[in-house]
């Protein structure tokens, strides 16, 4: 059994948390995707899954210290189940039960728990990024060495607003890592049909370039090459060393989102883009072959860091939690419709 | 019988009769087109149908330029508030460059949104903004709600020289209804009376016509006897037709999906107030979402948006309330 | 005698008081404080006071970021159509962040911006958008008229904890007018009554009051008494006081330097049309610039925008036409 | 004499050409500027000066064909003028008159000619850089070999809308050139103060590496130098070879603008603001001893392209035409008010 697996200061227990995580997001958002089927009409609007993501999300939010916060898109669940939001209350926000995370007033897109540092969500392509930085100029004067992480899409780096952030959180220095969760798509366009980069075969990471800022490209579904590089990242962002871009490639392994319907017409979560827009059945096969939840049970198996029976207990662990945030999402109240008017204004 | 189309179905028919008939019209935005089996793509070509990157503000711009080099640009913007983000181009440059260049160039340009998604959609995708389109100089708002019109206003749009905001209602996306084959364009600023009335006149767009329509069929169990008006077009508006009813009606109820300040209800209310105020027999009642970003679970979004019921009371009041203003 | 100050000093003490009195009050914008001379950047230091790049988005974004994270951001964004580059952070994001959590967090940020500049400023800088920013949800909006308000809105804009915009008028940066010393707080949602009347009731906002002011002693000449009433805040807009008003006079006239559709007027209109429609003796007028894009040449930019003139015509309008309501 | 200088395609004709159009610009903004002393209120608004870049703008503009198009910011009154546009028609827009360019309807920062080529300007920073890619696509697609100019300042690369197009030009391989004036002042802010480029000491035309295209630093001042590098980029572009983004290093020697103020205030045209806002008077003192115009007149004098005696010709031609136009514009007839409702829809 190897402690540190070459990155420094993730011992036993952390390597075991972090694949603990990983699977608590897989069986949330299974279930998520679930309801659409075994209970129509519970989950309103658009919904977008995190499954795939999972390493680089715990691997980048294993690098942080309480105070430090972080702001995501609207592809939110995983990240405030790593940072210890209740699955329960996610679960009945996703529901828009009155006992949600955010009381139904926000549903599935916008999943925030201020308490644990996450400070929001946009729903708006790439708006979330200079709000992050926002939060990371907040941090470097409040001097108490926290940093931001700002997560976004491949696509989200072709609006504006990705790069006037970069430019000034370079040039002011600020405390902020900006991991691009690159999964090769916005909806059913490919990276390469709407990319420069992409299309000339470099990494998006290169952007980074543009605002005389370290871009990396590293692979996201290794927990723990993920958490080497926004480790570094967020080391030198706490010491004063500026921002960096990491460019985490992941694959998501469902659809977009579930479809997209005028009421009355039952919503269901389709098959993943590759398969249905480009038929690319062998490319989500071999994503799917490269999951990263088993991908990193077989490693920590392997390297007896984790015995198959202790993954197999966590495994189990994690589905009774999620079914209980499913069944406590189900069970809960609507909110009352006179309580639309509250929260407008402070 | 005549042919019947979803709503959807009969804006593409337009697109695609409109760029068979005129091989300026190009049509390009995000997530169209990214495969050979698009129907656009194989009949138009790659030169004239495009998948953009998510960068509205380029896109728009984009059609800016392309509309001022000769070209008739169609911009897939999918849901109007995704045009915030190039708010500029469409409200500050589009409108503006004929008049700046004293009538040297015309930008004819069709900027396709989506708009009014409360199916749970929350608060950043369900907006009903097209207010802030209202009294732009230069720039003209379409607003569709049956299949026909979808078809015949999105014709028309792509006809005209100047840019039309073309906002498609999501919740009616599935709706079917008789749409005329070939050429069909509904003319702008012409207001359809959808039923006949004497007793008040009730004004809705998009979505809340049919509301609207629903309330005066119940209204008609009562006695009551509502003329139902859809101006299509804000901008320009038929405030005429709106005002011969109400010459005839002597009371107003506006429907609107927008919240009452962003409402365009509230500009055709000051309109009435003051070139039909003589006819007027009550006050003007605005039936508008209320004031809050529209929530996600479902009672509060229901709370929020107008319907039949609220409808029904607007009517009631103001019919109640006549004899009050004729003292 | 009280202290006169210019406008824009007014704005500039109300920003350093409020600086002063807490730390967590921020400046931040293009084009200030990029020498140390800077007399912000002097008291309050570079933590607390920046220049940024021309990056509205960015630069509004992060204003509300900061203010997500404990801080309270005035921005200053110069002229207000250079928002509509950030428009979704303006209208989209800052009012719903509260309301979308669940009342989590709150979003204390003020934009400061200026707008009206019609003097030879032509097209996209003379904008009067304040329109576009009226019915969001969980948005303020204040236009001060007069150097006093230009602070108290100010400090009072800097206080609150919900998202601002707050418009100052390019026309009257330089108009001198008594101004408090020390705290001074003007609420928001309370119109003033810039001067009593009897006979007709004159409401305009920020350089219009001006206008109005001069109509109403023209007018007085003339043996009519006009109220002029100037709202302060669009959101919340004091309605309360104008229909109070209008039950006394019983003859509005609304004056706007947007155009007709954009016009914060419509909704006032539309506002009374509903309400005080049973103290209307006659149609509310609206006197508002023409539906042009601002032109460049003097001769033509006055031709659209609203004067007294214009108004005087549109309270004798109002008030030789109200027997016809009264029959 | 040297017949091209090393570049290109330059005779003696067309070097003393681009002299001449050089000094016709100096002298037009030369009086220009005049105009706030010598005819108060004539000019109204805000009026952005070319004086500095004339080597800039010749350079671009002399590697057009006819059928090429460019659009530009409010700083536009240079571009026209090579092009051929009538200096008078332009002086009567600035100052108001019917006669003018665009009827008075525009004014000086919206002069725009489109018979040719000029397409049009946009007042606010940033926005006309994708109009510019529109024609760009218009011109791909029209298939006749044209190419489009995009002329923007070194503040305008911090607007999302330059990094938005750039990626699609470079995606789409548009035949556009972007020329950025990178004149080290947005107003009164430094470029290394708004800019992580500049502040790392980069060139901004490293900005181009964020989309895979080509970008190249070039002397704003050596109209040959310009020509050279943007007439590859221009060659490049017609050939199909896609976008480049060229700096072009240039010094305003004039204030950003005219005083703004409100009506009443006479207007004027302040010093530079390197001196009144940071006292660096000797950097503008190197410009002006750098000027491109009398820099580029020694150059043709000394390699005997063009005679100290036809030079003193060529000023006193441009001055009595730039004086002309003054007089045009003066005399011209303001425009009817009620002409103020044409134009506002076609
Ligand atoms: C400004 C804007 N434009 C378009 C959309 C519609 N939209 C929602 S998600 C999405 C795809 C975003 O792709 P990416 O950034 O790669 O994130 P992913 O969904 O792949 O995680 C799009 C286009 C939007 N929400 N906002
Ligand atoms: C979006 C926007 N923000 C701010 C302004 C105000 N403004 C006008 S010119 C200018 C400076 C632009 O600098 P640069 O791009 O370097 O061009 P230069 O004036 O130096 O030629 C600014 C900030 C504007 N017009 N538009
Ligand atoms: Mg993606
Ligand atoms: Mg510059």
């Amino acid at each position: 059994m190897t402690d540190t697996n070459g990155v420094e200061g993730l011992d036993r227990d952390r390597l075991v948390w972090m694949w603990t995580q990983m699977v608590r997001v897989r069986e949330f958002e299974e279930r998520v995707k679930r309801t659409f089927e075994e209970h129509p009409g519970v989950i309103r609007g658009h919904t977008h899954l995190a499954d795939g993501a999972e390493a680089s999300i715990v691997g980048s939010l294993a690098t942080l210290r309480p105070g430090d916060q972080l702001m995501t898109t609207y592809r939110c669940h995983g990240y405030p189940l790593v940072l210890g939001t209740s699955p329960k209350a996610m679960m009945a926000e996703i529901y828009g039960k009155a006992a949600g995370l955010c009381g139904g007033y926000g549903g599935s897109m916008h999943l925030t728990d201020v308490s644990r540092g996450f400070l929001g969500t946009s729903g708006i392509v790439g708006q979330g990024i200079p709000q992050a930085t926002g939060a990371a100029y907040a941090a470097q004067i409040r001097r108490q060495g926290q940093v931001v992480l700002c997560f976004f899409g491949d696509g989200a780096t072709k609006q504006g607003a990705f790069h006037e952030s970069l430019n000034i959180a370079s040039l002011w220095k600020l405390p902020i890592v900006y991991v691009l969760e690159n999964n090769n798509y916005n909806v059913v366009t490919r990276v390469e049909q709407e990319d420069a980069n992409a299309a000339a075969g470099e990494p998006l990471a290169v952007k980074a370039r543009a605002h005389s800022m370290p871009g990396v490209t590293v692979d996201g579904g290794d927990p723990l090459a993920v958490y080497g590089e926004v480790g570094a990242a967020v080391a030198r962002a706490r010491d004063g060393g500026g921002p960096t871009l990491v460019e985490s490639k992941v694959y998501r392994l469902s659809a977009h989102g579930n479809s997209i319907a005028p009421p009355g017409v039952p919503l269901h979560f389709p098959e993943h883009e590759a398969i249905t827009t480009f038929g690319a059945t062998e490319e989500y096969e071999a994503a799917k072959r490269g999951d990263p939840v088993p991908r990193f049970r077989a490693k920590l198996v392997t390297d007896t860091t984790l015995s198959p029976a202790e993954a197999d207990r966590i495994t189990e662990a994690a589905r009774t939690e999620m079914q209980e945030a499913v069944e406590f999402g189900l069970e809960s109240e609507l909110p009352k419709p006179e309580d639309a008017v509250k929260y407008v204004y402070a | 019988m005549a042919r019947e189309l979803p709503y959807i179905a009969a804006i593409n028919e337009a697109i695609r009769l409109e760029m068979q008939r005129d091989e300026s019209v190009l049509y390009f935005g995000q997530n169209i087109a990214t495969t050979k089996n698009d129907p656009f793509l194989q009949e138009f070509g790659s030169d004239r149908v495009r998948v953009t990157p998510i960068s509205e503000t380029a896109e728009i711009g984009m059609g800016i330029g392309a509309a001022l080099a000769g070209y008739r640009p169609v911009v897939e913007l999918y849901m109007a508030e995704f045009m915030l983000v190039g708010m500029d181009q469409v409200v500050n440059e589009a409108p503006r460059f004929r008049y700046m260049t004293g009538g040297q160039v015309r930008v004819p340009l069709v900027m396709k949104a989506g708009y009014g998604f409360t199916a749970g959609w929350a608060g950043q995708h369900t907006g009903s903004i097209y207010g802030m389109f209202m009294g732009v100089p230069g720039l003209k708002v379409a607003l569709p709600a049956t299949p026909a019109d979808a078809k015949g206003l999105m014709a028309t749009a792509i006809r005209d020289d100047n840019p039309v905001c073309y906002f498609q209602h999501y919740l009616l996306l599935l709706d079917h209804g008789e749409v005329p084959e070939g050429e069909y364009l509904v003319p702008f600023g012409q207001a359809a009376v959808r039923r006949a009335g004497t007793d008040v006149t009730i004004v809705g767009t998009g979505w809340t016509v049919g509301r609207a329509l629903a309330a005066a069929e119940r209204l008609a169990g009562e006695g009551v006897s509502a003329e139902v008006i859809d101006p299509r077009t804000l901008e320009p508006l038929d405030t005429a037709t709106i005002l011969e009813s109400v010459a005839k009606t002597g009371h107003l109820v506006l429907v609107d999906q927008a919240t009452l300040h962003a409402s365009a209800s509230a500009v055709i209310a000051a309109e009435v107030a003051d070139a039909g105020f003589s006819y007027l027999k009550a006050p003007i009642r605005q039936v508008t979402a209320l004031d809050a970003t529209i929530p996600y679970s479902r009672p509060m979004e229901e709370y929020v948006l107008p319907n039949e019921d609220k409808i029904v009371a607007a009517v009631h009041q103001v019919l109640g309330s006549a004899p009050v203003a004729a003292t």
